[in-house]
């Protein structure tokens, strides 16, 4: 299905903190600036709650990249932010593992007020995927091999 | 508990809401496609439109939906959920359903506005966004919301004329109140002002009135030099540590101390124009009266007290206190302009007009006008400095930001003072640079007219083609020139030669780096605190129980400063009225059957007592288990991912719901 | 270099008469509403800029002031009742200063003192000139030609025009070089000014300008008084000329003691612009009295002088006239003596310096402007275009 | 005559955005509050509007949610089609006589259904969509009328009793009269509103004779999805402009109209709608006309800057007056200050952006002070700005000055903190 | 007693007695209905062949525009014409809505 995948469009996880990069969203849409459609974003309240299989799991499931959008310094949960950058850690070497591009998945400090970091996150994660191809190809690929 | 059993057995019934926005989302979303997919989904009674899902109308189609057809979750797509979450919880709970079975999808600030150039691929996403919320409502479980005893006690930040309205007003209610100010004196900015529009009454005259009120108020405890140096808790429990430093001199030897000192620094309340001593009175009347020692300036050198050498010393006492809510009343700063700037800082000649306004507060009244000792006959203002500024035209600020915001104040505010040194200095002539006049509200305009008849003449520059302030060459009648292209006379060259030009600059907010790091409050793109939503939400920030008053938010004059610090105190008291804030369960939750009690859990939580593991008794076994006490649990989920067992959840944001939601998201869909 | 703003103008053209110039927000309003603002010239508030930065070359080379004809849609519109059309008229009495190289008119329009007791003191002079060569007064009949000998009052009269002329042509002269800077500029070829020379007799004597202020809509009251205004300085300008050309060329016929029958046509010439100069001056009076019209909310002293001189000249003359029929010897020369007591001052005071001056001010002002904008035409125009145009 | 006796803590008169977050601020307190409300709707000015800036939410996404807190409200009673009759000072407390004018609908049976509506066979000028359409003479008044009831307008039936036959829940009441109401209460908030500057009120701007010349309000009608033609067309012939200006101050700063002052919010709302016209007419050219652009509040600058960058012109100059051409375009003459040239322009479609009168006198009823142009007026403007010079009586939202929904929110918010506290002191604790 | 509760005799007798009260506002609103069913019946009519625009059909009911602009806009509403596309996409055309 050579066509099928060529107009198949990548697709794009972020996961955003309430307190930064979902507000962030929120703000880059009450201004009315654009970006990918591809770009779907889920609340968390800190993305330390997932661990590293969520993600892989994700991967599996046909999420060709995810952006984690963490609040940073400016969290408002105490610990939460090392831990979640420590589990992203852990997971860029599961992925390595699986033979999954670990430039599918990035972790970005992105604040309430942070539209042109939010938009810069999402434009480049698209060109990665652009770069880099599906998701599933990876997989697939690395299941053959 | 038995509830969520029932609902175990129950086939689950969902209901899916797409609202229109009144456009905000129909304008680029085919809501009736995304209404027509959801429709054909497993568990989905019932899949409806409306123009706007939150009016009353939308909300009785919901609940009758729940009474009639028996729904026992819903999802509704419309705006952010920080805006109508909330009202929809209120929406099925009137019906009977446990708030927590409501989700609620953001279908306009993250798709409908930000792909307006797409409609076809928004509203695929919007099917797409809606089907996780399905994916997720299928696992929502029933959950009661915390409530907890809350402090009746509010902290003010601040004790300018914000901080104390917002003070009084809250104290009035008979809640208890400590207000802190940072420097050793009250009245904030105002204090620095003379006669104010639209009273013309005299700033400290009104000012004090409200101070008398405020210190002798039962309810509210004075704290000056003191700030907020910790925080903790949350919503109705806020733990904050205050740190007071001492005034230094206190009475018996305060007048001589004050008459002792010698050592001298410019004096702040005059910005700068006049020099005060280390120990000081901000201003004759000041409250408190009582002198106070500047610590950051004084030289520590002892001074000769009535034939005594006396050194003083800062005794800095810190102390906690437990309070229910945060009022934010920081304020702001007069802009400075940078060096050379209109020939700020470089011609003497050059003042702003708050530093204009000192010296007209400081000055030996005479007939005639002076300034560095010559006497003033014409005038300069300029308007829009530090306001309104242009990318590309103006530079941005040492902090990258640009003020393109205006000032609001500062049109009313300048021709005020116009008008008041026309009326002293009838022969005086005022040239005043403008872009657009604002005197927006309802008595202001009148003092735009009032300076058109005190002969002032108005030159409209345009934004990109600033007026520039040269010294005037030798020989010249005047010192300074002002030059500009004049657009109310066809763009003529024009070239005005004055004594004195006034710089009308806008405001900033007071920088509280340290508060907002501390209780994580979002800054704007203008670098004001920012309110969660203008309209709906105007003085609250999204930390729960801090509010904010006043200039702290963007500028404001005195009435809206008061207006904003009054509604700041309506939403405290309406808090902390009822002695119990409600917070939401979303807390973490320890299924006993998983847990083994193996303790990882409690290494990841840097929350105090929030989980522990406890010996507690199952089935007649003791055995160790996670015990979670919710007031001090966050909910961060340290914890979920930590447990090798997979047996903590944070209730409400369960891992099993977000990984329904992907699978979804992973989804193709039509459209 | 740029315009200086020089602050004094403003309280320049207040002292002659600009009210509310100051008011001025600049919106642009008056010159929109402005009937006679064309693409060649936009007014009022084009002038009101001038006085309020002060400048004072351009004002004194403008036009604009004579061009207007104070319909009042920009005052009566005017978002905060600066008045425009007050500006234009105290431009119209600083114009007139300027022009003026006796430098009377200035002292007119800013002192009342020198306005009134001016008027005054000619008034008396003519009283001791009469007084002084007066022939003996006849009191069995009426003899007026034995008390004022025509030959003496004629010459009177020379000399009066004489000095009027010297006056008034003085000004148009400074007029004609402070407005069309000869000299500076490129040259205005004279057959420019031939060609145009038709249209200030045209205008002066039809006032055609008014009717562009004369709208369409007769249902409305204000428009309608605009067209009262128009036809009362159509009748006006008819009226002086008359009396003019009586006075100056035809004294011998016009004051004479033969009683002529009542269809002659010196009783109706004179009755024709008695009536007609009798009804301008009431119109301007009652108007200025009872403030109904835009035109009249404010007066400035000029604007009363005038009308109340002419109402004198007028009522003198026809009291005169009536004292002359009935017989009455004494009153006829003492109305006479007023008469002329109230005529010298309007000859020569008024018509080169008051108010009156506009009356050629205006058709002089809309030459100029149709000379200057031929001279633009000629020199925008390719040469050929306009030859084979004319 | 029936005689109903209600006890409450505050009378909030006025049920538009000011008064019901006045309400909302005190009832969240615990007090009891009465809101009184003239029309058969709550929701004011504000739900008539389309979209509202700095932030373009959709207005129903603001205001409805509010009527429904409102309506939903354990400590909120409201009282619509009601007016406040007198209020007399009995033992400390205000004593409210309120007339409840007859819907002819009984309020417990009808269920907002509409079959009145359709059967009615009288159409009459639509007040709520500014007579641009019609309603019947028994209607809902507005599709989230809260709350959403049909009412009954005796001035313009021909009682026929056709919507009685139609009634499925048999709501239609013909028997029903005004009655009073009594209400006892500690304190009064008064949120009575604003009107529009009329726009026939300028005669150079013909007189309001130009179908094609609509004020501001009339363009939200327009631009609101629930509009009276659903997409935004010229009154007078239906036609789809292609060329829309604004006429700004054309109800404010205009002495020559006796509103000296400036009306706040002209600027911002003209903004705002011509940058929503982009939207719905992206071929359309947008002009607007000013004297000064007042965009102060937080983010209105940078909402200017963008509308700008849109490409909407804005042009410096007091338009001077409005005509017609043969086509019904009207023709604005106006001279461009900028280049000193007076201009004659034709568009398809004006909007005169009116401004803010006060809606209500409150002098006879409420002996409170009000200002030179009839705002209610605070003794101490600065710092208590929603007092009134009455103790217990306070004043908020347009009712005291002209101002846009944010300012007249937190105006309420005050109106209501001094209430509350004027309740403490009275009280003595709740 | 409310008027559900009446028998329907009296309902007449209650209206009966309204109208005579408003005798005046009857009287002037029956003329007004009557106004507006000839007009709308001339408006019906000229839509009856096929979609018109609002000055394709003030021109055959020989009305100023823009008060068949306010009847077209009216019977919008209730559901009795429906827009039918564009004509020069500027003008919008108008058609009836079949009686249910």
């Amino acid at each position: 299905m050579e066509a099928a995948t060529s107009t198949k469009v990548p697709k794009i996880l972020v996961i955003a903190t309430l307190s930064g990069g979902y507000a962030g969203a929120d703000y880059v849409g009450q201004q009315h600036l654009h970006y990918a459609t591809n770009t779907s974003i889920l609340p968390v309240r800190c993305p330390s709650m997932f661990s590293e299989d969520f993600y892989i799991n994700a991967f599996e499931k046909g999420i060709d990249g995810i952006i984690v959008m963490y609040s940073g310094t400016d969290s408002p949960y105490k610990g939460g932010p090392e831990r979640t950058a420590q589990i992203i850690d852990n997971t860029y070497k599961q992925m390595q593992e699986r033979g999954l591009n670990t430039r599918r998945l990035r972790l970005a400090a992105i604040c309430t007020v942070c539209k042109k970091p939010f938009l810069k996150q999402v434009k480049e994660m698209n060109e990665t995927l652009d770069e880099i191809g599906f998701v599933q190809d990876e997989l697939a690929g690395k299941g053959d091999g | 508990m038995t509830e969520t059993s029932d609902l175990k057995n129950e086939e689950i019934k969902i209901g899916v809401y797409t609202c229109y926005c009144g456009g905000n989302i129909s304008d680029v979303v085919k809501c009736e496609k995304v209404a027509d997919a959801l429709r054909e989904m497993p568990n989905v009674v019932v899949s409806r439109t409306n123009m706007a899902m939150c009016s009353d109308v939308g909300q009785s189609i919901i609940e009758e939906d729940i009474k009639s057809k028996g729904l026992n979750r819903v999802i509704v797509g419309a705006c952010a959920p920080s805006l109508h979450e909330q009202t929809f919880r209120g929406t099925v709970s009137r019906a009977g359903l446990n708030p927590y079975l409501y989700h609620h999808v953001g279908l306009r600030e993250q798709n409908s506005w930000v792909h307006g150039n797409n409609p076809g691929e928004a509203t695929k996403k919007a099917i797409r966004l809606m089907l996780a919320g399905l994916a997720k409502a299928r696992l929502l479980k029933p959950l009661d919301a915390i409530k907890l005893e809350a402090e009746v006690h509010a902290l003010v930040i601040g004790g300018g004329v914000a901080g104390l309205r917002s003070a009084y007003d809250i104290a009035r209610r008979g809640i208890r109140v400590t207000l802190i100010e940072k420097t050793p004196f009250l009245g904030g900015r105002m204090a620095q002002l003379e006669t104010v529009f639209p009273t013309n009454n005299q700033a400290r005259e009104d000012l004090h009135d409200l101070i008398e009120k405020v210190t002798q108020h039962p309810n509210i405890t004075l704290y000056t030099s003191a700030e907020m140096v910790g925080y903790g808790g949350y919503i109705g429990n806020y733990e904050v540590q205050i740190r007071q430093q001492s005034r230094g001199v206190s009475g018996d030897i305060a007048e001589a101390a004050l008459a002792a000192c010698t050592q001298e620094i410019p004096d702040e309340f005059n910005y700068g124009l006049t020099k005060r001593k280390v120990i000081y009175r901000a201003y004759e009347g000041c409250y408190p009266s009582d002198p106070a020692v500047d610590w950051e300036h004084y030289d520590g050198k002892p001074l000769d007290i009535d034939g005594k050498e006396v050194v003083f010393e800062n005794t800095i006492k810190t102390f906690d206190l437990k309070v229910g809510a945060i009022v934010m009343a920081t304020g702001f700063n007069p802009y400075e302009p940078p060096k050379g700037d209109y020939g700020y800082g470089e011609l003497p000649e050059v003042v702003t007009l708050p530093q204009f306004i000192r010296y007209m507060g400081f000055r030996e009244s005479s007939d005639e006008l002076t300034w560095n000792g010559r006497p003033v006959r014409d005038i300069a203002v300029i308007h829009c400095v530090g306001s309104r500024h242009v990318a590309g035209v103006h530079d941005p600020q040492p902090d990258g930001i640009l003020n393109n915001y205006c000032s609001r104040v500062c049109c009313t505010a300048a021709l005020h003072q116009v008008n008041e040194l026309r009326e002293e200095f009838p022969q005086l002539n005022v040239y005043d640079f403008y872009n657009d006049i604002r005197t927006y509200g309802l008595e202001h305009e009148a003092y735009y007219k009032e300076a058109s008849q005190n002969m002032v003449r108005f030159l409209r520059f345009h934004v990109d083609e600033r007026p520039e302030v040269a010294a005037a060459p030798a020989g010249d009648t005047h010192p300074v020139l002002v030059k500009g292209k004049d657009y109310l006379t066809n763009g003529l060259e024009i070239e005005a030669a004055v004594d004195l030009v006034i710089l009308a600059v806008g405001i900033i907010p007071n920088p509280v780096p340290e508060l907002v790091d501390l209780m994580k409050i979002p800054v704007g793109d203008d670098r004001f605190l920012l309110e969660v939503h203008p309209k709906l939400r105007p003085v609250e920030t999204p930390v729960p129980g801090v509010v904010l008053a006043g200039t702290a938010q963007s500028p404001m004059n005195i009435q809206e400063s008061c207006n904003a610090a009054s509604a700041a105190a309506a939403k405290v008291s309406a808090l902390l009225a009822k002695g119990q804030v409600i917070l939401e369960p979303f807390v973490a939750k320890v299924d006993l059957e998983k847990c083994d009690g193996t303790g990882k859990c409690v290494e990841v939580c840097e929350y105090e007592d929030a989980i522990a593991v406890k010996t507690i008794t199952i089935d007649g076994k003791e055995v160790q288990r996670a015990v979670v006490t919710p007031a001090n649990c966050s909910g961060c989920g340290n914890c979920v991912s930590a447990c090798p067992n997979k047996a903590v959840e944070v209730q409400g944001w369960e891992v099993a719901q977000f990984e329904a939601m992907v699978e979804a998201l992973a989804m193709e869909v039509e459209a | 270099m740029g315009t200086r703003i020089e602050p004094g103008l403003l309280y320049e053209l207040k002292k002659y008469g600009a009210v509310g110039v100051e008011k001025c927000f600049n919106c642009g309003n008056c010159t929109a509403i402005c009937p006679l603002t064309s693409d060649n010239y936009a007014f009022p508030r084009n002038m009101i800029r001038m006085v309020q930065i002060g400048n004072k070359e351009q004002l004194s080379q403008s036009l604009d002031p004579w061009l207007c004809y104070y319909c009042g849609d920009c005052s009566a519109t005017c978002p905060r009742e600066a008045e425009p059309g007050e500006t234009m008229m105290a431009a119209r009495r600083w114009l007139t200063a300027q022009y003026d190289w006796t430098g009377l008119a200035s002292k007119f329009y800013t002192s009342k003192a020198w306005e009134f007791g001016s008027m005054i003191l000619l008034g008396l002079l003519v009283v001791v000139i009469v007084a002084l060569f007066s022939g003996p007064m006849v009191t069995e009949q009426v003899e007026l030609n034995t008390f004022a000998p025509i030959h003496i009052v004629h010459l009177a009269d020379w000399i009066m025009a004489g000095i009027l002329l010297v006056f008034v042509g003085g000004n148009i002269l400074k007029m004609y070089l402070s407005v069309m800077q000869p000299g500076k500029g490129p040259s205005i070829p004279l057959s420019v000014y031939i060609f145009e020379a038709w249209k200030p007799i045209y205008h002066g004597l039809l006032q055609k300008q008014w009717d562009v202020c004369v709208e369409e809509d007769v249902d409305n009251k204000e428009l309608s008084q605009e067209r009262i205004a128009r036809i009362t300085h159509l009748l006006l300008v008819s009226g002086y000329g008359l009396m003019l050309v009586l006075i100056i060329f035809f004294l011998q016929w016009f004051q004479t003691d033969n009683i002529y029958p009542f269809y002659h046509p010196q009783r109706w010439l004179g009755y024709y612009a008695t009536v007609v100069l009798l009804w301008g001056a009431g119109y301007a009076l009652w108007g200025r009295m009872k403030k109904e019209i835009q035109a009249h909310r404010f007066s400035h002293a000029s604007d009363w002088i005038f009308p109340v001189l002419l109402l004198m000249v007028t009522l003198t003359g026809i009291l005169q006239h009536i004292f002359r029929y009935l017989g009455m010897p004494l009153p006829t020369y003492y109305t006479y003596v007023l008469h002329l007591a109230f005529t010298a001052p309007m000859l020569i005071l008024e018509v080169p310096f008051g108010k009156w001056a506009h009356l050629y001010y205006r058709p002089l002002a809309i030459y100029f402007q149709a000379v200057k904008e031929k001279a633009k035409e000629y020199k925008e125009a390719p040469a050929g275009a306009l030859a084979s145009a004319e | 005559m029936d005689i109903n006796k209600i006890k409450a803590d505050a009378l909030v008169v006025g049920g538009g955005i000011a008064g019901m977050q006045s309400a909302l601020d005190l009832a969240d307190q615990g007090y009891q509050v009465v809101l009184v409300e003239k029309d058969p709707s709550i929701g004011g000015k504000m739900i008539q509007l389309s979209k509202v800036f700095p932030t373009l939410d959709c207005c129903s996404c603001i205001t409805t949610p509010k009527m429904s807190a409102v309506a939903n409200h354990a400590n909120i009673q409201t009282l619509t089609y009601c007016e406040v009759q007198s209020i007399d000072n009995a033992d400390g407390h205000f004593v409210a006589q309120i007339l409840k004018k007859p819907r002819y609908v009984d309020e417990d049976d009808c269920t907002g259904c509409r079959q009145c509506e359709y059967v009615c066979p009288i159409d009459v000028p639509s007040v709520f969509d500014l007579n641009m359409t019609a309603r019947r003479a028994i209607r809902v008044p507005f599709s989230t009328a809260v709350p959403q009831l049909a009412v009954l307008d005796i001035e313009n039936c021909i009682l026929c009793g056709k919507c009685a036959r139609a009634c499925p829940a048999d709501a239609v009441d013909f028997t029903q009269t005004a009655y009073e109401i009594e209400l006892e209460v500690d304190a009064i908030v008064l949120a009575t509103g604003f009107e529009t500057t009329p726009i026939d009120a300028k005669k150079e701007y013909g007189a309001g004779n130009l179908h094609n010349v609509i004020d501001g309000l009339m363009m939200e009608r327009l631009l609101a999805p629930t509009g009276p033609y659903a997409r935004v067309l010229r009154p007078g012939d239906g036609k789809e402009p292609e060329s829309i200006a604004y006429v700004q101050c054309a109800g404010s700063r205009d002495e020559t109209l006796g509103v000296e002052y400036c009306s706040r919010v002209c600027c911002m709302y003209a903004i705002k709608q011509a940058m929503l016209i982009a939207g719905a007419l992206p071929m359309a050219d947008i002009t607007l006309y000013y004297m000064d652009i007042r965009a102060f509040g937080k983010g209105y600058d940078q909402f200017y800057q963008n509308a700008q960058a849109m490409g909407i012109e804005f042009v410096k100059g007091k338009v001077a007056k409005i005509t017609e051409d043969e086509n019904q375009n009207p023709v604005v003459r106006v001279e461009l200050i900028d280049e000193g040239q007076v201009v004659e322009r034709t568009h398809d479609m004006i909007v005169l952006s009116v401004g803010m009168v006060p809606q209500y006198n409150p002098g006879s009823v409420y002996s409170v002070g009000v200002g030179e142009y009839g705002f209610i007026k605070s003794p101490a403007p600065n710092i208590s700005s929603t007092e009134t010079n009455r103790s217990g009586i306070f004043a908020t939202g347009a009712a005291t000055a002209p101002m846009d929904i944010v300012d007249s929110i937190a105006s309420a918010s005050a109106a209501a903190s001094g209430a509350a506290a004027h309740l403490e002191a009275v009280q003595g604790g709740n | 007693m409310s008027y559900k509760d009446l028998s329907k005799k009296e309902k007449t007798q209650v209206l009966k007695q309204l109208r005579e009260e408003h005798a005046d506002t009857v009287k002037r609103t029956q003329a007004l209905l009557k106004e507006q069913n000839a007009i709308r019946k001339k408006i019906r009519g000229a839509l009856g062949e096929e979609s018109r625009t609002v000055t394709q059909v003030a021109n055959i009911v020989d009305m100023p525009t823009h008060e068949v602009m306010w009847h077209i806009s009216a019977m919008r509403k209730y559901d009795l014409v429906a827009e039918d596309g564009m004509e020069d996409f500027v003008d919008v055309l108008y058609k009836l809505v079949e009686e249910k």
